[in-house]
């Protein structure tokens, strides 16, 4: 079950960065995996980095805390970080932690290539 | 004097029978009425607790054992009782008052969590050794609990 | 020797928990890597095992006590052990062979149910009371188990 | 928790009977609900009875024995008794019970109502 760790991410490549799109339940046992796919992105130096989570039905602390780390990561390099397509259950958790003001949050991908 | 639980789990410290915790208790929270949101919102807190437990109680050591029990309520109206105990080092229960959220910071967020999508949640030492938490979820009652929690936060 | 089970749950002889039980086992074997249907046979499996408890063990009655263990397999190769008890009144364990399909009447099912969809399937006495059953799973295994259980169907 | 046990089921009524549409798992919980309602819907002497199991996404043997005995009712009072809209998962209990081929069973509503 060592395989079952890994988060399955699928990266595009946009204008001016990529787009990283996570699927399933991003949770302890998933949150590492997304924090190194993260690092590994941000090696490359994207002007954005937008982290669609259309795919992503549950998200607990864990998967938040590694989303406020690429944030910071985004912002010490002058990065766009950006959150789109967050489904109902996942925006909840961002209200409870009082993050839903602090992240750049967008409907959808257009939007979010253009915020 | 407590009634048996109606479903009991001991599970080992793995993060990947996470999921799997989670599925039942979505489970179980619908069949008692909860929506599909709160039924979410109880799998999270529990989660989150045994998440803390794993990270925190166990330093992520996988062969440890946690104890889960759950109540269905019926009166004086339906919810949920939830109780969780380690085996883990005990700490000083005032360590489970949750941070601060103004100061944007990676960690800190899974005891507010729990706090906030529950109606009550309780820690405490146990009698020989090991940390519980006890957590109840009511039907019909607002998720804000600014009242009711112990060292409850003042949700705006 | 077996090693300790990856999560163990006691639950009461209600029917309404068995929602709560499926959904549980359904991450699991998802999570152990069986695909959508595969995984909701081990869940039909077990729901038939429990079924069968509530109704001929406890006779219905819902304050009696099931317990169900799964493990984890992963050698040789991946897949999911789970074991049920119950401490009902012990019977034969030939009850449990399962009877001619041929003959269409609403009862008699399950039994054949959990051998068709489990690999191996094993009911025993307990050394002190109630019956045990422990069935197995692996992946990437057929479905179909003519020879490997003691009391098999052959399925055309 | 007790209005819990009942199985919700839609009626309509067709030309020449009338469909039942349960919704929900239909398991050892709410067979009982089940086969009170379908008895009740025999008590009215309809020639077709439709079982529309399009929202119902699993079923036990307890679901199962309770159609085989709607069945058996149908075949006494010389009704048509028909099983349609199959799920994927529902449909492999059936074939693992042998029953695939002993029921009327139909792929949508429209060839139930000609079957
Ligand atoms: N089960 C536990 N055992 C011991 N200490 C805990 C436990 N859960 C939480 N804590 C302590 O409470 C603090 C706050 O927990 P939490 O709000 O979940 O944030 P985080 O886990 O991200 O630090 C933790 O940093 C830890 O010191
Ligand atoms: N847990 C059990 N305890 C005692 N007897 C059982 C148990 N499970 C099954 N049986 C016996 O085995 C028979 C076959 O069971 P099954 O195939 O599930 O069909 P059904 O339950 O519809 O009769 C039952 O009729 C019963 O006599």
């Amino acid at each position: 079950m060592a395989s079952n760790q890994d988060l399955p991410i699928q990266l595009d490549t946009i204008t001016d960065g990529v787009v990283m799109r996570p699927s399933g339940d991003i949770d302890l046992s998933k949150a590492p995996s997304f924090r190194t796919q993260i690092a590994e992105v941000f090696q490359e130096k994207h002007a954005r980095v937008i982290i669609d989570l259309s795919e992503v039905p549950y998200m607990d602390s864990s998967g938040v805390a590694t989303l406020v780390e690429g944030m910071q990561i985004a912002s010490r390099s002058g990065s766009k970080f950006i959150l789109s397509g967050l489904q109902e259950r996942v925006r909840s958790i961002f209200e409870i932690a009082r993050l839903d003001t602090v992240f750049t949050i967008t409907r959808d991908l257009d939007s979010a290539e253009r915020a | 004097m407590t009634p048996s639980p109606d479903i009991q789990m001991r599970l080992k410290s793995q993060p990947k029978l996470l999921s799997s915790v989670r599925s039942m208790l979505v489970s179980l929270a619908e069949r008692i009425g909860f929506g599909e949101i709160e039924s979410g919102h109880v799998a999270l807190a529990v989660d989150e607790a045994l998440a803390n437990i794993i990270r925190h109680g166990y330093d992520q050591r996988e062969d440890e054992s946690i104890e889960l029990s759950a109540w269905v309520i019926t009166e004086p109206s339906p919810g949920i009782r939830i109780m969780i105990e380690d085996e883990a080092p005990q700490v000083d229960p005032e360590v489970f008052k949750g941070r601060d959220l103004d100061d944007v910071q990676p960690g800190g967020l899974g005891v507010h969590i729990i706090r906030e999508v529950m109606d009550t949640c309780h820690f405490e030492r146990r009698e020989s050794k090991g940390m519980r938490v006890i957590m109840e979820k009511m039907l019909q009652t607002s998720t804000s609990n600014d009242e009711s929690t112990p060292n409850g936060h003042s949700i705006p």
